[in-house]
């Protein structure tokens, strides 16, 4: 059996690779959707996701590829919905921002910042109402932590004792606005903890991400309320877009330069032995390719899709 | 058949929802309080615990988030507003979530979400306890507007929201929380998007909005003493809107009057006008108009508030003006009978 | 002159006694608007407005009448409005609920939770933008802190570090929901620090609140940014109406026991001597009959204020 | 004169605001990044500084309050979206006390601020990046909601706008921003409530909202090659409306087909048919349709998207069936030199 390195090394490799090809054919135009990239941050999403069971639920944002993919979700109904297809996981009405596979419990992107924060807090309390095994994980950015509606559900989910971790990847921008720019204290964890929420800041290592997050969820699950994990890690492509933006001059160079050279992927690599990430690799191309073709060559939604599931049509 | 309060009919309706499906659940400020808004929830937590019923902090924003992420997640939630004026801070989550969550998950999710929202009225409330919103979201798809006049439309409507698999504005204006009617005491539901004839008529049709069915209705009985025939519908179904019962009204007695619950602007009575004009019309032309709230924030002070609303008269006199095409300054004495109920509280 | 004492407690004492005569003229329908009564709660807005100055200015809730005395604002104005008379503070547009007095710089007492906290907010800024000496104090309750606009505020005005005092009147609950019911960890002084404004709670001592407000405020007037003060007191009247609730059963007649025998007028009374006492309530007693005459003898407001004040127009 | 594009036109009316009057500030997410909100900030922060242009955390309910704190001390105030969609969260603070604190307060205080606000089209952009919401603020009296369509009117809209003293709306569609015509140096306004005639004609009126102008522009061109004269109105203000500059033309036309740049139902294509349906009209039945976004949430698959709006062909057609009373499946053949203009973003 596999360790858990080297499945963590599959889907971040996995993940870069998508968003790679995504940022390779755009210029094509076949992908008429804006596209905000992971490249850099993968292990956040890969490192939680580990630890996740087809039961739990994860809620995103517009920058969901990563969460989507490390939960389980369909790769060519992504790479569909991206280029516009009927095919795609909502059949060319998501986009990239929308972002949905409830086979895989994968929930409610979305582009308005801050929003899934307070579904995924609904969804959470839906599961304790149930009494579901389940728990909930919500990803964010650091953004979103500076909305009311993050502050507001904090405070719900820890007055109920919900079961759901709230995720804050912290790339410290705001499309191009530093964190100290924003924050009066630059600290969210200490933020969620002053509501009531439990909270610890992780750095860019994955191995470790991975341990303290095992940790955190188990105390979910064991029915200990919320926790929140502000996890730092740095965006390396521009905020929406397939290119870089150090021309812009909001950051440097020399500021990548640094986490790159502690890449979450390559952290990972380094784990596993060179044969079996060969293996692992040739597998994901081969998905790739695949999921491409599929996207490539599926039909347009009919024009009539225009005016279904505007609403849910009543059963019985 | 027994009568009871609207209040009463909304009560009973929750009940009847939540002893027959665990998916149902209401929640909201001060929805397990000792008041338990103006007694529509009243005994509900007793009967059936904090899980299903249960008061929230002051956070608008993310508790219709998280009635969105319940419903998302299969439950069928009630989220209560005293007040409509704070719906504005729900406005996000209602337009940008829930109102699209299924179009634009292409079909994978869906929002069963019920939000009850008050109108307030008389008692000096003022500008911010007394707006009539509810157009804002007739103007956005994905979400359903129902607005019951009577206890008898209340139960049926409440029932037919909370079984409705998309989120629905349930509108209560507070006045008619005292009204009583026959109510079945067995479940029933309105049919979405069917306007109600309250009353048969040859000269003008009349459309109340929510309270203003029942203004409306009392016109009538003004236009009656001066052998005026009015047509009165309440539409119930702001979205989906009964066009059709709307239009086939019009046609017959050429003439149409809509009365909003709110401004006029953009609002249901534009609506309205705006359907009957885009309608096919023969040769006959009709005569359409509408009255709303004062085109202003609503002021407490009672000699002013009183100018700054429709009534059964006002409207009487525009219908009339309508019928006989001749603008007076015609007003009807006051009938003891037809008198607005009043109004002191509580808040 | 009058010490400092004489002062507080002849502003008390006229907060409490306007409120009581509302309660008791409110059976009599004159008064046709819902009144938020402080009775109980005033030597928070007593104590906090004895060290403000002319230029400053004040932003509060529905519950505003005691906070509208203390910085000056217009009895007989208010009065008049309460009764929704012309010569009201707004000409009987403003009922209890949104009392103003621009020349007293009593601004913006608004109905909706929370939202003043963030129109003082900008408030300040305009003072820090215009370098003027005046600081901005806002007032609001336990509850409004469970609003977005409450987070996002105090972010911005420790991030600018504006001249702002926000005061928490913390009478433990609103309307009938008790704050443990309603925040996952009562510590709203805690929260705000968390967020990057320096706070601290205080008691019920109004002798105690002074001294720290006015260390508090030489701090804002020094440029030293934003903070707040989280104000214990106790509500003894129904949440809106002149009566009491006892037989509600949210709360008991016990509870309240507690906070009567230290009640905030009584406190400031034991301070002043009985000549001087009985001189203060004289005057304020003359001061109140005259607004309430004033206030039933004063007309309507004619039928075309309706319309006027929708816009304002635009001068030049 | 020269020739600039909507985005200089508005760069240049806030720096010609911010030089004159030391109380005009730009504020808002990302005012002052380097992509300056598409270029309509450029250069303003090295000009006149942090204090009076910057950015803001992402917190639209508290920075639109504080907007209307700052106004109501006596600043002019302009609050940047780069979407109008995120408007759902500055709803409480812009219905509940912007447009409210004027009248509520009995005239004592007044709230200048300018909310500038941009409806996102193409390329995929979706639900939550491409809604028309401004006929919800249409609805609320005390706010002013104005959406120039030309680099001429944007400029002098917004110089109209900041020196309005009360809050308004002012709409930008993101397609316009690239578009380029003549527009003076000096500053000037548009006159409050006033519209424009774009193109005058005889046999329809064609009414289009800000982007929508300029396809009903396009569509009367498709018109004229069949025979057709259409009347093209842009008008400009929203709120107040000019009905009188509409009445006249389908007076005149005896047609009119007012295109929304938003959803239809109780939006500003509804309120200016409920307009002219409440005129006076002697004998000639008019004809009165609308058309507007399709009755859902924005669909990015490109073969969707583009059933989604109204288009200049689209428009034509609806005109066309108008005038000959026939309702065919006629589309006129695209004209390059009409084709509407793409979008790549940036977003
Ligand atoms: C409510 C809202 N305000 C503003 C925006 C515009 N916007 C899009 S992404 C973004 C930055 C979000 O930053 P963060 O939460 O840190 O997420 P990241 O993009 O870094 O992953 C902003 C301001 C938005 N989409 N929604
Ligand atoms: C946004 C909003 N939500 C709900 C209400 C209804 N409401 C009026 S007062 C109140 C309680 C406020 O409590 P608190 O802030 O502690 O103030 P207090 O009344 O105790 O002074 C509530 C929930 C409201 N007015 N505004
Ligand atoms: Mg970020
Ligand atoms: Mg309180």
């Amino acid at each position: 059996m596999m360790d858990v390195a080297g499945e963590m090394y599959a889907q971040a490799y996995r993940i870069r690779r998508a968003e790679e090809e995504i940022a390779r054919l755009y210029p094509t135009d076949k992908i008429r959707s804006p596209v905000h990239l992971s490249i850099g941050q993968e292990g956040v999403a890969v490192a939680i996701c580990a630890h996740l069971r087809p039961d739990d639920v994860v809620f995103s944002s517009y920058r969901s590829h990563a969460a989507y993919l490390a939960k389980g979700g369909d790769l060519r109904a992504m790479m569909a919905e991206l280029f516009g297809k009927g095919t795609g996981c909502a059949k060319g009405k998501a986009g990239s921002m929308h972002l949905v596979d409830s086979a895989a419990n994968v929930l409610g992107t979305s582009a308005v910042v801050g929003t899934g924060i307070g579904n995924a807090t609904g969804y959470a309390y839906a599961h304790q109402y149930r009494q579901l095994p389940g728990i909930v994980v919500c990803f964010f950015g650091d953004g979103a932590s500076e909305e009311g509606i993050f502050y507001e559900s904090m405070n719900f989910a820890a007055l109920k004792q919900l079961p759901i971790l709230f995720v804050c990847e912290n790339n410290f921008y705001a499309i191009h606005t530093h964190q100290s720019k924003r924050q009066a204290r630059c600290d969210i964890a200490g933020r969620a903890a002053a509501i009531g929420v439990p909270s610890e800041m992780v750095g860019n290592n994955v191995m470790t991400l991975h341990e303290v997050a095992g940790a955190t969820i188990e105390r979910i699950r064991a029915g200990d309320g919320p926790r929140l994990l502000e996890c730092q890690c740095y965006r390396y492509k521009e905020h929406v877009g397939p290119g870089e933006d150090f021309h812009l001059g909001y950051r440097t160079e020399d500021d990548a330069e640094i986490w790159r050279k502690d890449d979450p992927v390559r952290q990972l690599a380094t784990l596993v032995d060179t044969d079996l990430r060969q293996r692992l690799e040739a597998v994901v191309e081969e998905e790739l390719a695949a999921a491409i073709d599929f996207a490539e060559s599926s039909p347009w939604p009919p024009a009539d899709e225009l005016l279904r599931d505007v609403y849910k049509t009543r059963e019985g | 058949m027994r009568e009871i309060t609207y209040v009463e009919a909304v009560r009973e309706a929750t009940d009847q929802l939540m002893q027959s499906d665990p998916d149902v659940l209401i929640y909201g400020l001060d929805v397990d309080d000792p008041k338990a808004i103006q007694g529509t929830t009243a005994g509900l937590l007793a009967k059936y615990g904090a899980r299903r019923v249960f008061g929230t902090p002051l956070s608008e924003d993310a508790m219709t988030a998280a009635g969105i992420g319940m419903a998302m997640a299969g439950l069928k939630p009630i989220h209560v507003h005293i007040r409509m004026d704070f719906l504005m801070l729900a406005m996000n989550q209602l337009v940008n979530l829930g109102a699209k969550a299924h179009y634009m998950y292409g079909g994978q999710t869906s929002v069963p979400l019920t939000i009850r929202a008050m109108i307030g009225k008389s008692w000096g409330q003022g500008a911010q306890h007394s707006q009539g919103l509810y157009a804002q979201l007739m103007n956005v798809p994905g979400i359903r507007v129902v607005a019951p006049t009577t206890p008898y439309d209340a139960k049926g409507a409440l029932i037919a929201a909370v079984r409705e698999p998309n989120p629905v504005l349930y509108v209560e204006q507070r006045l008619l929380h005292f009204t009583k009617a026959a109510v079945p005491e067995a479940m029933y539901e309105l049919p979405l998007g069917k306007a109600r004839i309250m009353r048969e008529g040859t000269d003008v049709t009349i459309v109340g909005v929510s309270y203003m069915a029942l203004e409306a209705y009392r016109a009538a009985q003004y236009l009656e003493d001066i052998g005026i025939s009015a047509e009165v519908i309440d539409p119930i179904w702001l979205s989906p809107l009964d066009h059709e019962t709307i239009l086939t009204s019009a046609r017959k007695t050429g003439r149409l009057l809509a009365i909003d619950n709110g401004w006029s602007t953009c609002g249901a009575a534009a609506e309205i006008l705006a359907c009957m004009a885009e309608a096919e019309w023969s040769d006959r032309l009709p005569k359409l108009a509408r009255l709303g709230f004062a085109p202003t924030a609503c002021p407490p002070s009672p000699v002013l508030e009183n100018l700054y609303y429709p009534n059964a008269r006002t409207i009487a006199a525009k219908a009339k003006g309508m019928v006989t095409g001749i603008a007076d300054d015609w007003l009807p004495e006051e009938r003891r009978d037809l008198r607005e109920m009043e109004f002191r509280g509580p808040f």
